[in-house]
């Protein structure tokens, strides 16, 4: 009972920055150069096509009154429609296609990261200054100082040209086709449809990118699980464990691993923010036809309703994350209450 | 003085150090022999303990005593070889039961930990794991040192188990060769029996079960009424007097023969402190155990132990039973220290103040590590090490003053500057 | 204006009264629930008056979180009062504490690695008083003072340009004194200066602060959890339990004849040398219970070993009685009409 | 006896090493005060002369010798020879500014003697343009960055130590800049205001400030509730002079190791947002570079892979010396 009533507080408590951002985004679109009506219309119109298409987009309003009518379309769902892309295609069809593809990798590259970065870390804490925390800390520092988009077409170019074992772009094998749309995630869909080879032919796709990502957040869970490891291993309580008779290895996985998970798990929270960015350049590099497409090209043609639609996902997504990692960060330490 | 006298005295002092403090003793439980503890830190090396020789026997409590720094914890993690780097211990002995400690591998050490020898801590908070249950803490030593005696419990337990899961099968076939001849009424009633029959049953139990078994029975030994519901408590739940008395019970746990208290009631309130004193007396008659009680509060000491051991400065300047050394104390620093104390005595007088500050531990002053601060001062102070002599029945100290060989030196001769000059820190 | 009334009787009572705390309640708020409102109050200090005099040493007793650190506080205005009212000589300053007052009260906190800031040099954080306070501008002026501050605490010249992790924790206490003297307060609050330290160390600072309440006639108000401590230094006592005053009374009152369970079994807790005083020991069951959800009546009758024999102490609240003219108890009437 | 034996062997160190070496004190100098700014470090007192000599010798260095691991130095070289790169640009490439934003011939060329590592779509010279790219890589992060940090560190100080209403403001608009996603926020302000370099740097600055109040208003916070600034209170200070003068310069430390890290983070989006196309194409910079490369990814492989070294080297550089400086300055490792 106190959990829900702490999730309800929680989120309660994001919804101001929801709100925010939404107002952020929509102030903020509508001081970009350029004219919708334009991106729409195409190359040639009339100026009774223009005032209809404005007035039909609700652009002659006033700013304010644009701007409540925006937030009540946008917690109805009736998200508009895309000027640029498909000329007039619902913008929420849109977004669900693109974006379910993004999250996908960017929630593979997290759950990778966090894995390998957790185990590379205690390994570090535990070989502190020896030769393979060197190269552990090392390894992780040269992941994140690479450009990801650089690095996605390095292994673009060694392993679908030069080595061709996997494929370079796309995220399906143009030949197979889509499973019917049910939650428009892909490998739901399959799966609810029958079709494994589908789950199979995507998943090969994103080797690549979710590998290129994952480097994105490994450095700073190698680097936390690593500094806070090495803190806990000096706290009291592992001396107790030592004065108990424990085992070294049951120090470290018993007594110390879950404390020092806690910074961890917040530092994971919060670099999933670098993730998304990271994950529009990727997406960019393999041609994954993701978010980052969609929102280069809702700038480039002010088209407000999808670049709206997509940061009010990625902020939401964001910001769920974090709620989650706030609540498994409340799991582990029981000195939060909820 | 060439440099071969010197290291002749130097051996001699040792040798000395040697024969004087160890006699043979059947009650004799822990001799530690000319320890050495040194920290190779980045600003050179911290000589934390520096030649520490004392016994413990069998049912006493002996109380080190000093002042922040002068070594005594590094001393204790010595004794459990939970010295971490850069400390090490670079020479001496540590002989339990007559077996030597600093020997055994690291794998004996560890069955020696938590189970014959095994220590609390001055913080109760920080000293307990945040996110493992009280409960589990203090089960885990017994999974780790009796895993044996649990297997057999655990055995009696699934014994008296299967003989009610048997009974159980019995009542169930009965019920069914009877089946036609009963009422419906009967059959409910039978039914009934059964129900309750399986309610009886407890479910199988594992290790853990047993372990936090005999865990409550321990919590329930150090005065906690409620050990059930305590087992299922996070640290932090507890109150400061209930976690010591948690770490108190980790400690007696497996019936250790020594238990080496460090400080454990500095975190403590007044009153509660004089619960977990009373407690430690009384369970310490109760286990038989023997205690090193770590402490700087001579009150503790004097309330608490049999036998008293005096540091300063990595060194153990006096050792003896409490009743002798409280009573008159000969060391100067153990005077100074007894002196220092607020009482009723000294009340509108000036405390007698040791003057001047307690050295570092890297650069430590030559010959008596006290001497900068001494009013007994002899001339021969500053250049040799004090002996650890036995002057008395049991009764050691490291001082010139009380060491034959050195009563005919002069008496150092503080100038008034001097003086001035050590009173300002 | 009745209150200026009963004031000025006060101090016409009592020429020599620094402080005068009246009625000081100071309650620190929780906040809680969906949209953290006040859900509860820890009654840190309820309803404590005292007196402080010239030159004397006022001890407040107590253990960990009885409030006597919030008195402290809440004098020096750094936490505000609920209710109740603070006087310096006659000018009240619960409400209106200025810069004056600054100079004139001054405090030393408990904990000597962290009252000093570790990224400044002594001279400065000795200075700092001096600069905002004294309003001394020159350097060399400045420096001239602390010099002297430091002479006074018997301390190096060459201290001076030094940074505070150079310093062992007897030193850093010197220097916090230093600076609490460098206005010439009337008035030091000394907040358990001598419980991080080590006997020896204790003992030099003990001294310390009595030759130098004698050398400049300060009015200590000295708060600490040890009674030796304040046998040894202090003239009168406040024993506090649970943000409330239990007994008070001259030092001889207070340890020669403690009167309140509370004091007794304080008094008896702590170890000593002497053996007769450990066979009649009082160990105290249970702990102190939370300020935020207090017991009813006396708070501290759960614990109270005397409470069969007295009448209503899980009932009514603790009536002032007086033992003899400084000396006070705050508790319930015996049973059976015995005196005190 | 022991003991002299000890103390005999620094002197015999500060011998050695008490050459005059104008350098060498400069050095040790800066060494000095940089570690009085940033370390306290734990010198005992009551020691001779001699001894407290040494002391102070061995404690400036153990500041270098913490930042004297491998990869430290590694960091602190890449540094110095991105910097001297930038600064000496014209000296080190054989082609002029101009030069190498003009239109030449040679569409994709491979790497030939005139031009070492080959050319570009518009037959720039490769090397030239990367020894070029690393001005514009430092002079749009140090700025943007600087930027953030002064108002970063503002808000941050602000927000800690006055708490109530003050914080929920500016906390709650933080959470809304962190909460958004930064690079589409600079692809935003960078398209709303035009493609050129004083905006790339402006939009780099304002969407740092979060993160550096978020950062410093964690320690302030903390700090705020010590005793040393309790007494400054009791001492008389303003709330300004305390904010600024007494917790500040305890606080700062996080924020100047995290400083470091991200100015590697901030070439590393740039070069993001220039792969994205959203930058000023005139400027010859990396990310445009590997844009540009990136259609001909496989015919002409050499035009994406310099500058994405340069980039690797230089933020693997800024990450390095970062972690070095961290590790040196941990409190929690310092006494290891």
């Amino acid at each position: 009972m106190s959990l829900i009533k702490y999730i309800a507080r929680r989120f309660i408590a994001l919804l101001p920055v929801l709100f925010g951002v939404v107002t952020l985004t929509f102030f903020l679109s509508r001081l970009m150069p350029g004219d919708p009506v334009l991106a729409f219309l195409g190359d040639r119109w009339t100026t009774e096509q223009y005032n209809y298409q404005l007035h039909r987009l609700g652009l002659d309003k006033p700013i304010i009154e644009q701007y409540v009518i925006y937030l009540g379309d946008l917690f109805t769902g009736q998200w508009g429609i895309s000027v640029s892309i498909n000329r007039g295609q619902p913008v929420w069809d849109l977004v669900l296609e693109r974006f379910t593809r993004t999250f996908d990798i960017a929630i593979l590259a997290i759950i990778i990261s966090s894995i390998v970065g957790i185990k590379t870390g205690i390994i570090s804490a535990t070989n502190r200054n020896k030769p393979k925390d060197t190269i552990f800390r090392g390894m992780a520092l040269i992941g994140v100082a690479i450009p990801v988009f650089w690095m996605g077409m390095i292994l673009r170019y060694i392993f679908s040209y030069l080595i061709p074992i996997f494929p370079g772009l796309n995220y399906k094998n143009p030949g197979i086709g889509d499973p019917p749309i049910i939650t428009h995630f892909r490998v739901i869909d399959s799966i609810l449809s029958g079709q494994i080879y589908l789950i199979i032919d995507y998943l090969y796709h994103l080797i690549l990118p979710v590998f290129c990502l994952s480097f994105i957040t490994l450095a700073g869970v190698v680097r936390q699980t690593r500094s806070s490891m090495l803190e806990v291993l000096e706290q009291d309580y592992v001396r107790t464990a030592r004065a108990k008779g424990c085992k070294e290895e049951d120090v470290i996985n018993i007594h110390a691993r879950k404390n020092a998970m806690i910074p961890t798990v917040t530092v994971i929270g919060m670099s999933f923010g670098y993730l998304l960015g990271g994950a529009i350049l990727t997406e960019t590099t393999f041609n994954l036809n993701g978010v980052g497409a969609l929102v280069m090209i809702a700038i480039r043609n002010t088209d407000y309703w999808v670049l709206n639609a997509v940061v009010f996902c990625i902020t939401l997504t964001f910001v769920m994350v974090n709620l989650g990692a706030d609540l498994i960060y409340g799991l582990i330490d029981p000195r939060i209450r909820y | 003085m060439t440099l071969t006298e010197k290291k002749e005295i130097i051996e001699e002092n040792r040798k000395n150090q040697m024969k004087s403090a160890i006699k043979e003793d059947s009650n004799l439980l822990l001799q530690v022999k000319n320890l050495k503890t040194y920290f190779y830190t980045e600003e050179g090396i911290v000589k934390a303990v520096d030649g520490v020789s004392f016994n413990i026997y069998k049912n006493e409590v002996l109380g080190l005593v000093g002042e922040t720094g002068c070594g005594k914890s590094v001393t204790a993690l010595s004794i459990l070889r939970l010295v971490r780097s850069p400390g090490r211990i670079i020479e001496g002995s540590i002989e339990f039961n007559n077996i030597n400690m600093l020997e055994l591998s690291e794998e004996e050490m560890r069955s020696h930990r938590g189970n014959d020898i095994t220590m609390i801590f001055q913080d109760p908070l920080n000293s307990l794991n945040p996110v493992i249950l009280a409960g589990d803490q203090v089960a885990e030593v017994f999974l780790l040192h009796q895993e044996e005696e649990l297997n057999k419990i655990l055995d009696v337990h699934l014994l008296e188990r299967d003989k009610l899961v048997q009974e159980l099968k019995e009542l169930k076939k009965e019920f069914k060769e009877n089946k036609e001849q009963l009422s419906e009424t009967e059959k409910e009633e039978f039914k009934v029996k059964i129900k309750d029959f399986k309610k009886k049953i407890p479910k199988a139990p594992n290790l853990k079960d047993v372990a936090l078994e005999k865990a409550e029975q321990i919590i329930k030994e150090v005065g906690i009424a409620d050990a059930k519901q305590i087992l299922k408590r996070y640290p932090h739940e507890l109150s400061g007097g209930m976690r010591q008395r948690i770490m108190i019970a980790m400690g007696l746990s497996c019936t250790p023969l020594l238990l080496i208290a460090d400080e454990p009631t500095t975190a403590l309130d007044v009153t509660i402190q004089a619960q977990i004193l009373d407690l430690m007396k009384n369970l310490q008659k109760k286990f038989d155990t023997s205690i090193l009680m770590i402490t700087h509060d001579l009150g503790i000491i004097a309330e608490l132990s049999d036998r008293v051991a005096v540091m300063y400065s990595g060194n153990i300047v006096e050792y003896a039973t409490a009743e002798d050394l409280f009573k008159n104390p000969r060391h100067p620093y153990t005077q100074g220290l007894i002196g220092a104390i607020p009482s009723v005595e000294k009340k509108d007088k000036k405390l007698t103040v040791i003057r001047g500050m307690v050295p570092n531990l890297i650069y430590p002053p030559s010959g008596c590590r006290f001497h900068p601060r001494c009013t007994e001062r002899l001339e021969i102070c500053d250049k040799i090490k004090p002996r650890f002599l036995e002057i008395d029945d049991r009764y050691f100290i490291a001082c010139h003053l009380f060491d034959p060989e050195y009563k005919e030196s002069p008496k150092y001769q503080w100038d008034e500057t001097e003086i001035k000059e050590s009173y300002k820190v | 204006m009745t209150v200026i009334n009963e004031k000025t009787k006060i101090s016409e009572r009592k020429k020599d009264v620094v402080i005068t705390v009246r009625n000081l309640k100071t309650y620190y708020t929780i906040l809680g629930g969906l949209f953290q409102r006040k859900i509860g109050y820890v009654k840190a200090v309820d309803d404590v008056s005292f007196d402080l005099y010239r030159g004397e040493t006022l001890g407040l007793v107590g253990e960990s979180g009885c409030g006597k650190t919030t008195i402290g506080n809440t004098i020096l205005n750094l936490v505000p009062a609920t209710s109740g009212e603070i006087y310096f000589e006659d000018d009240r300053i619960d409400n209106n504490f200025t810069q004056d007052f600054r100079k004139k009260i001054q405090m030393v906190f408990q904990d000597p690695d962290s009252s000093l800031n570790p990224r400044w040099k002594i001279v400065n954080i000795i200075g700092e008083p001096l600069r905002i306070l004294e309003g001394m501008k020159k350097r060399r002026e400045i420096r001239k003072r602390v010099l002297e501050l430091l002479e006074t605490v018997s301390m190096k010249v060459e201290h001076l340009d030094r940074y505070p992790h150079e310093f062992s924790g007897g030193q850093k206490q010197r220097i916090v004194i230093a600076r609490a003297l460098a206005c010439n307060p009337e008035v030091i609050i000394l907040d358990e200066p001598t419980s991080a330290l080590d006997v020896s160390v204790q003992a030099q600072i003990l001294n310390l602060l009595k030759d130098l309440q004698i050398q400049f006639n300060l009015a200590l108000l000295f708060i600490t959890h040890d009674l030796s401590v304040i046998q040894h230094i202090g003239n009168r006592i406040e024993v506090m339990y649970l943000g409330k005053f239990v007994e008070e009374g001259t030092i001889d009152d207070v340890f020669y004849h403690p009167t309140h369970p509370y004091t007794k079994a304080l008094l008896s807790a702590r170890p000593t040398f002497d053996p007769t005083t450990r066979s009649n020991r009082i160990i105290l069951e249970g702990e102190v219970p939370s300020a935020i959800n207090p017991p009813s009546g006396c708070y501290f009758h759960p614990r109270c070993p005397e409470m069969e024999d007295r009448i209503g102490c899980n009932i009514e609240e603790p009536k002032k009685i007086s033992i003899s003219e400084t000396h006070h108890i705050w508790c319930q009437p015996f049973k059976n009409g015995k005196k005190f | 006896m022991e003991h002299e034996s000890l103390t005999q062997e620094p002197e015999k160190k500060t011998k050695s090493k008490e050459s005059d070496n104008v350098i060498k004190n400069i050095f040790s100098w800066i060494i000095n005060n940089i570690k009085f700014l940033l370390i306290p470090a734990s010198r005992l007192d009551d020691l001779t002369f001699r001894e407290r000599e040494y002391e102070m010798k061995i404690s400036k260095r153990k500041f270098i010798r913490r930042l004297k691991s491998t990869l430290t130095i590694l960091g602190i070289s890449i540094i110095f020879f991105i910097v001297t790169l930038a600064v000496f640009a014209p000296w080190f490439s054989q082609y002029s500014f101009e030069h190498l934003a003009g239109i030449h011939t040679g569409m994709w060329d491979p790497p030939s003697p005139e031009h070492p590592l080959g050319q570009t779509n518009l037959g720039r010279d490769i090397l030239g343009r990367m020894i070029y790219g690393s001005r514009a890589s430092l002079t749009i992060a140090l700025p943007a960055i600087f930027f953030s940090l002064v108002f970063g560190v503002i808000f941050g100080v602000i927000a800690g130590f006055y708490g109530g209403w003050p914080e929920s403001i500016i906390m709650r608009i933080m959470d809304i800049f962190l909460a958004f996603p930064g690079l589409i926020l600079a692809m935003v302000f960078i398209y709303i205001w035009e493609q050129r370099i004083e905006y790339i740097m402006l939009a780099y600055g304002i969407i740092g400030i979060p993160y550096y109040s978020r950062l410093i208003r964690g320690s302030v916070i903390q700090a705020r509730e010590l005793p040393y600034v309790q007494a400054a209170k009791v001492a008389g200070a303003s709330n300004w002079r305390i904010m600024f003068k007494h917790i500040l310069p305890n606080c700062i430390q996080p924020v100047i190791i995290s400083f470091t890290f991200d100015i590697g983070g901030i070439i590393l989006s740039l070069a993001g947002l220039s792969f994205l196309g959203f930058s000023d194409p005139q400027l010859i910079e990396w990310g445009n570079d590997i844009a540009e490369a990136r259609g001909h990814l496989y015919d002409a492989p050499w035009g994406a892979m310099w500058p994405g070294i340069m980039i690797l080297i230089t933020v693997l550089g800024f990450m390095l010396f970062g972690d070095g400086l961290r590790d040196a300055l941990d409190p929690r490792l310092r006494n290891l």
